[in-house]
């Protein structure tokens, strides 16, 4: 059975310099996905590669086998690829719930005309997506802010509202860029047990990008790691702390600290 | 043959002229915009008071200044205009702009529109009619070529420059040479990019934010000013009003050159004056705006940020 | 005081209140001498303003964006519905809601135009377009003889009465707080705050954009539409200071405020009118700008800017609110 | 090598950093900037902030949806200065009067149109109310002049002449003098029944109703139209000037000057000149090398210049430094005398069509010129006679008619045998507000309107 997500061949330059050249990955469904590799190695941009905000210089990426190298951002999403930001993107000045409900918008079909003139297809539609979105609030603890402002959250929150954001979409995949981000050991261990949770609970495919070892070695199935743009190592867990290159890699150091 | 090519010299000589007055003021408008990028409205009414400002220096200092010879005196009374209009537009900027630097940019672009409105309607208080500007020197026609009109005997075809033209033109390109030395080549023209790359860290390197912004909009009014007296000279009849059409005008000369680019603003200037020149010699001048408005339009469209200015690129 | 006044604020039933009554004040006073020629002139005026100001406040408040192009919309309506009135349709005066019909279908077309631009170019750019576009519709007319060059559209009949405008200010207003508080709203907001962000929510940005424009520009044409049937119309007076008088008064009022707008237009409009009847002569200019300044400065976001009165929102969203 | 280590190995930097960040971030605020600034730094944010200025600068700080909203402290203040200026507007002085409505373009444009005008206006009230006021029946009256500032602008001359005749209900309306103004202005008169006398809008269509193309019963002129106008500058052009080409160059966004230009060229024509060359410009231009040029290669004898005084100057500048010898002719839009003191060396020895010369000034005619020079201290130009003749034409309808109805004003000034005024006598053709009377044709001469010719209809 082909992956969920095939990337192929893919290379991407930016005027001279190549963020990633010929990277190969796939992403088995069901499976979560760890991208590693240090600074620089191009791994944000691979999701942004994969999300639409760049097009592929070269090669083409394959969700659910359809290719989708190229298509708009919005139109990538609709087919089920969720993501969030390694710099926080909220909509600050939304109330918390409007942030979810913009993102479970897309699920409501009234037309424009009825949206005009207010017709009771939209009450209907509208009283569903305030109800599952605040239902959806809860287990990520968000439910009492629900009406407070999105950048009135503390950090850890806002992290988590995106999470919650990109799941509203109902993707089958979700691309989760540096989840852990300023969070202590403690923090991170809860994160590992609640990705856990989503990926059970909401039946997701998760690729994540992250720097905390601890977590990606417990969490992933897979893992690909990344050097100057190109997957120098894919593998278990396992076979990644015995691979050399990624050693070399990392303890070598690039020197590269964009 | 011969009497069309003259036609067209002609053409171009009117054109550079034109063209070299909307540079001037462009230069202004993304001076600002390349450091603050807030459009400056204000910018187009100072120009305006540029004018003013000309009309009464030459009224006052003209006794003063018979001894010289009237090419120095010109160049004493531009000198004072600019710094007037310059001081004049850093003020504005510390009044009516600073305390609005952290609220939302269009309440300050709001705000420029409302002083340019006030020092309009101040300057209509002041002159309600149109003024008379004095002309600083003997404005001579050179004809730099003559030929006898061949569609109309007796009459002659001539190619003519006035003086005022080539000072026009001249002191323009100076300014703008000068100009564009002082932002690519000194430390001001350094910190002034530097902020206009990323204004949130520039203070962590202790530059000066606000002094090197009042000096931004110190030159770039500077500019509007000289734009203002050499305008003021070509069209000796001065209006507070003047400065609404020719500002927008620079305004779009700025952005079809792309906004935040000093060359791309002379570039601007210099195109929209030809523009405007080449729809009234190819069509019949009623669709000179027309032609000459679609004419950017179309350049937007295939260049979205300009001619020489770069599409922001974005980092996620 | 303070109190009472936000219980008043609350109260859901005050806003049909004010329409009926308006209505019937307005219908009154075209058969009855309730208010001179002139009042009803400032009155309708007003309207037309609300209208303008509504609108555009859709694409420069909600979206974000920087039109400096509404006049031209409103010459497109006054334009298109006059000629409908004066030349193609019959004579009556019933057939007038259509010609404003058609003046902001025919500036819909256009705005449409407009959005498609908006697709690969944005804030400054789009404005400069837009002024573009402003200068071209304006000395268009100029050129098209059979709308009367730059004399003007002459003999256009006054069909403009208090009843039609306050009628259309009510569906204007209707029409986009419904827009502003659905998805398509929610859309256009996201647009506004992180474009890159809203792709990634899935919201569907370039038919959001679409929206918005047709919206504003649609409804940019209907004031046109009702002021070329209550003052004669001429390509000079769609100039960029119309716009520019425009944009002033969404400001003021505060974007992404449908009651900003109104009182933006209210405030603006009188005041324009008041220090006229004063004599004032420049002097008028001079304290609007003033005022808008001093205004701007402590109150960045306008009147009531990013704020809005409860009697606009719709119940599903106040229920919302009041939990919090 | 451990530090290289260190620094490579950014999930150290990363956790560390961040950590801090929001530790800090969360407890006390001051410090999250600092950190984060650093942070943004390495996340190398200015492109981002760049592309991003645009949706930053216009974002909102508060909810957009949030309903404790209204600012209920500002909004009866708000409300405090809106009723002040509305009993400010109507503060109406009651002693029985004869209230006359002037509408002129005191701002705007042509603020020289319309101090002329007023001054005239103040000049005539003056004189009249010294001398008692108006003769109404048995009674007289004191004239009450109330004057409206349309700014030259189509849409404030209509709102004006409402403001005039429905709000302080004048019995009849001088003005407006533009014909950008007049038209407008002159719909709503007649919808109102109410006498307007525009005295110096000379464009054909401020008397004649648009959609019958009658004359309108209520609006009446003090001058002569531009198609006469045209009809005496062809003349004159051709006969006097013997001038065979001519061009023409216009501001094709106004009102007059579009009339004017149009109606010489098919005059001229008829007559047996030719027109070598039409150009226009727009509105607010002050640069007309490139028309002038144009113009230039087609070498005309001389060049019709329909253009208001602060527009003439530039043309005539420019036009002699593009070398350009033609002689320049205008129309009545010239009078004011601003034109001479703007227009120097350039404008000299041109010719213009003119309503009436201070040189061949009948006796009334210099007593007010002696009148306005000793209240003004200047001569008073072509708009200030017209205005004076409007009024005195309103005065002599309203002594005719005997009472204030505005039925009976506007009967009694249709019937006004021979009127004799500043600028000549005039009677209206029956059925029509276009007075029949004679025009002038002037030169510019050191500095001075000379009389050069009379042109009777």
């Amino acid at each position: 059975m082909s992956a969920l997500l095939e990337i192929d061949n893919v290379t991407k330059r930016f005027g001279g310099l190549c963020a990633i050249s010929n990277c190969h990955v796939r992403v088995e469904s069901g499976h979560t996905h760890g991208i590693i590799g240090p600074n620089g190695a191009g791994k944000t941009t691979l999701f942004n590669l994969i999300t639409g905000i760049y097009k592929p210089t070269e090669g083409d990426i394959r969700f659910r086998s359809e290719s989708i190298a190229g298509l708009r951002p919005g139109r990538i999403a609709l087919k089920g690829i969720g993501r969030t930001f390694q710099n926080i993107r909220l909509l600050n000045n939304q109330s918390v719930l409007d942030n979810v409900r913009i993102a479970y918008d897309s699920q409501l079909h009234y037309s424009p005309v009825e949206a005009m003139l207010r017709l009771p297809r939209l009450g209907r539609d509208e009283k569903q997506s305030i109800g599952e979105s605040l239902e959806l609030l809860k287990p990520f603890g968000l439910a009492d802010h629900a009406h407070g402002l999105a950048s009135e959250l503390p950090y850890g929150s806002q992290r988590k509202l995106e999470i919650a954001r990109a799941l509203a979409l109902k993707p089958d995949l979700l691309l989760l860029d540096e989840p852990a981000a300023g969070m202590n050991t403690g923090e991170t261990a809860d994160l590992t047990e609640f990705l856990r949770w989503v990926k059970e609970h909401f039946k997701v495919t998760l690729v994540l990008i992250e720097h905390h070892m601890h977590l990606v070695m417990n969490l992933c199935d897979r893992i690909t790691v990344l050097d100057f743009g190109q997957p120098i190592a894919d593998g278990t867990p396992e076979e990644i702390r015995a691979n050399p290159r990624v050693i070399a890699a990392y303890l070598g150091g690039t020197g590269d600290e964009d | 043959m011969l009497d069309d090519v003259l036609y067209l010299a002609q053409q171009t000589i009117n054109a550079l002229q034109q063209g070299s007055i909307y540079a001037l003021i462009a230069l202004g408008y993304t001076m600002v915009y390349g450091v603050l990028t807030m459009i400056n409205f204000a910018h187009g009414d100072l120009f305006m008071l540029g004018a003013f400002a000309c009309m009464l220096l030459a009224g006052v200092l003209t006794p003063v200044l018979v001894v010289f010879p009237p090419l120095l005196s010109f160049i004493v009374i531009l000198l004072l205009v600019m710094i007037i209009i310059g001081v004049l537009g850093a003020s504005i900027e510390r009044v009516a702009y600073r305390p609005l630097r952290n609220a939302p940019r269009v309440s300050a672009i709001i705000t420029a529109l409302g002083c340019g409105l006030l020092i309009q309607s101040l300057t209509l208080v002041i002159f309600p009619y149109s003024k008379s500007m004095p002309s600083l020197f003997t404005n001579t026609t050179f004809q730099l070529f003559k030929m006898p009109n061949p569609d109309a005997e007796g009459a002659s075809v001539t190619l003519t420059i006035t003086a005022l033209q080539i000072v026009i033109i001249c002191v323009s390109l100076i300014l703008m040479v000068a100009l564009d030395f002082l932002i690519r080549k000194t430390r001001y023209g350094m910190a002034m990019r530097a902020i206009s790359f990323d204004s949130r860290t520039v203070p962590l390197m202790g530059i000066p934010v606000d002094r090197i912004i009042s000096m931004t909009f110190l030159i770039g009014a500077g500019l509007g000013g000289a734009a203002g007296m050499l305008y003021a000279l070509a069209y000796p009849v001065i209006a507070p009003s003047m400065g609404i059409l020719v500002g927008w005008k620079a305004f779009i000369a700025a952005v079809v050159g792309g906004i935040g680019n000093i060359r791309g603003a002379v570039l601007g200037g210099f195109i929209l004056g030809a523009v405007e020149v080449l729809a009234v010699v190819v069509f019949d001048s009623s669709y000179r705006d027309l032609i000459s408005y679609s004419l950017l339009l179309l350049i937007l469209i295939f260049k979205p940020y300009g001619l020489l200015g770069q599409a922001p690129n974005q980092k996620v | 005081m303070s109190a009472f006044l936000s219980q008043l604020a609350r109260n859901r039933w005050i806003l049909p209140a004010l329409v009926v009554i308006g209505f019937a004040i307005a219908i009154l006073a075209h058969y009855q001498p309730i208010f001179s020629g002139y009042t009803q002139i400032i009155l309708i005026t007003i309207g037309i303003n609300i209208i303008l100001c509504v609108s555009l406040n859709l694409v420069n408040g909600y979206m974000g964006e920087f039109s400096v192009g509404h006049a031209g919309f409103m010459s497109l309506g006054a334009y298109t519905s006059a000629v409908f009135t004066t030349k193609w349709l019959p004579d009556i005066p019933m057939l007038f809601p259509v010609a404003v019909i058609f003046g902001g279908v025919m500036a819909a077309i256009i705005g449409f135009l407009l959005a498609l631009l908006s697709f690969k170019t944005r804030g400054d750019y789009l404005a400069i377009i837009t002024l573009a576009f402003l200068m071209i519709v304006k000395s268009s007319w100029e050129n098209i003889s059979y709308v009367g060059g730059p004399a003007g559209l002459l003999g256009v009949d006054k069909y403009t009465t208090l009843p039609w405008t306050f009628f259309w200010v009510v569906v204007t207003m209707f029409v986009i707080r419904n827009l502003v508080y659905s998805k398509f709203g929610r859309a256009i907001i996201a647009i506004r705050e992180d474009e890159i962000a809203a792709n990634a929510m899935g919201v569907r940005v370039r038919e959001a954009k679409i929206l918005a424009f047709v919206v504003s520009s649609f409804f940019g044409g209907v004031a046109g539409a009702l002021y070329s049937h209550l003052n004669f119309i001429n390509p000079k007076y769609f100039d960029i200071m119309k716009s520019t008088e425009i944009l002033v008064m969404v400001y003021l009022g505060g974007i992404s405020s449908l009651g900003g707008s109104i009182l933006g237009a209210v405030v603006f409009t009188f005041l324009f009118y008041q220090l006229e009847n004063l004599g004032l002569g420049y002097w008028r200019m001079v304290i609007l700008s003033s005022l808008l300044i001093l205004l701007m400065l402590f109150r960045p976001r306008g009147i009531m800017g990013m704020k809005e009165l409860a009697w606009f929102l719709p119940k599903l969203e106040l229920k919302e609110r009041r939990q919090s | 090598m451990p530090q290289k280590n260190g620094r490579a190995w950014s999930p150290v930097r990363t956790g560390y950093v961040t950590m801090d960040g929001v530790v800090r971030g969360e407890k006390l605020g001051g410090e999250v900037s600092k950190v984060d600034a650093s942070f943004k730094l390495r996340a190398n944010v200015p492109e981002g902030r760049k592309r991003f200025s645009i949706n930053q600068s216009l974002l909102p700080r508060r909810n957009s949806l949030s309903t404790k909203a209204i600012p209920m402290k500002n909004l009866p203040i708000l409300l405090g200065v809106l009723v002040l200026m509305a009993l400010a507007g109507c503060g109406k002085s009651s002693e029985p009067s004869v209230k006359i409505g002037l509408n002129t373009e005191l701002t705007g444009e042509m603020p020289a149109v319309g101090a002329s005008s007023q001054n005239a206006a103040k000049l005539f009230v003056d004189q009249l109310n010294a001398a008692g006021g108006v003769k109404v029946g048995e009674i007289t009256l004191p004239i009450n002049l109330v004057i409206g500032d349309n700014g030259a602008k189509a849409d404030q001359a209509a709102a004006v002449a409402q403001r005039l005749i429905t709000q302080d209900e004048v019995v009849a309306m001088i003005g407006p003098n533009a014909s950008v103004c007049a038209i407008p202005a002159s719909d709503i008169a007649e919808a109102a029944k109410c006498v307007m006398i525009s005295p110096w809008s000379t464009n054909p269509k401020t008397t004649l109703d648009p959609n019958t193309g009658k004359p309108k019963d209520y609006v009446f002129r003090a001058c002569f139209t531009d198609t006469f106008q045209a009809q005496v500058l062809a003349k004159f052009t051709l006969n006097n000037l013997k001038a065979k080409t001519a061009a023409v160059l216009y501001d094709s966004s106004s009102e007059a000057p579009n009339a004017q230009a149009a109606l010489f060229k098919e005059t001229f024509e008829k007559d047996g000149g030719q027109i070598v060359s039409f150009e226009t410009y727009t509105n607010g231009d002050k640069d007309f090398s490139a028309q002038l040029t144009k113009i230039k290669s087609t070498n005309p004898d001389m060049i019709f210049l329909p253009a208001y005084y602060n527009d003439v100057p530039l043309m005539a500048q420019q036009a002699r430094s593009l070398g350009i010898t033609a002689q320049f002719v205008g129309s009545d839009a010239w009078s004011s005398p601003e034109i001479i003191k703007l227009g120097g060396a350039a404008i000299e020895g041109s010719y213009f069509c003119n309503h009436y010369s201070t040189q061949i000034a009948t006796p009334i005619a210099q007593k007010f010129m002696a009148d306005y020079k000793a209240k003004y201290g200047q001569e008073p130009d072509d708009v200030a006679a017209l205005t004076y003749d409007a009024f005195g034409l309103l005065v002599e309808a309203i002594t005719d008619a005997g009472n204030l109805d505005r039925q009976a004003i506007r009967d009694a000034l249709a019937k006004i045998p021979k009127y004799d005024g500043i600028t000549g006598t005039m009677q209206f053709q029956p059925g029509s507000g276009d007075p029949i009377k004679s025009a002038v044709i002037l030169q510019i001469k050191d500095g001075e309107f000379v009389w050069v010719a009379n042109a009777q209809p």
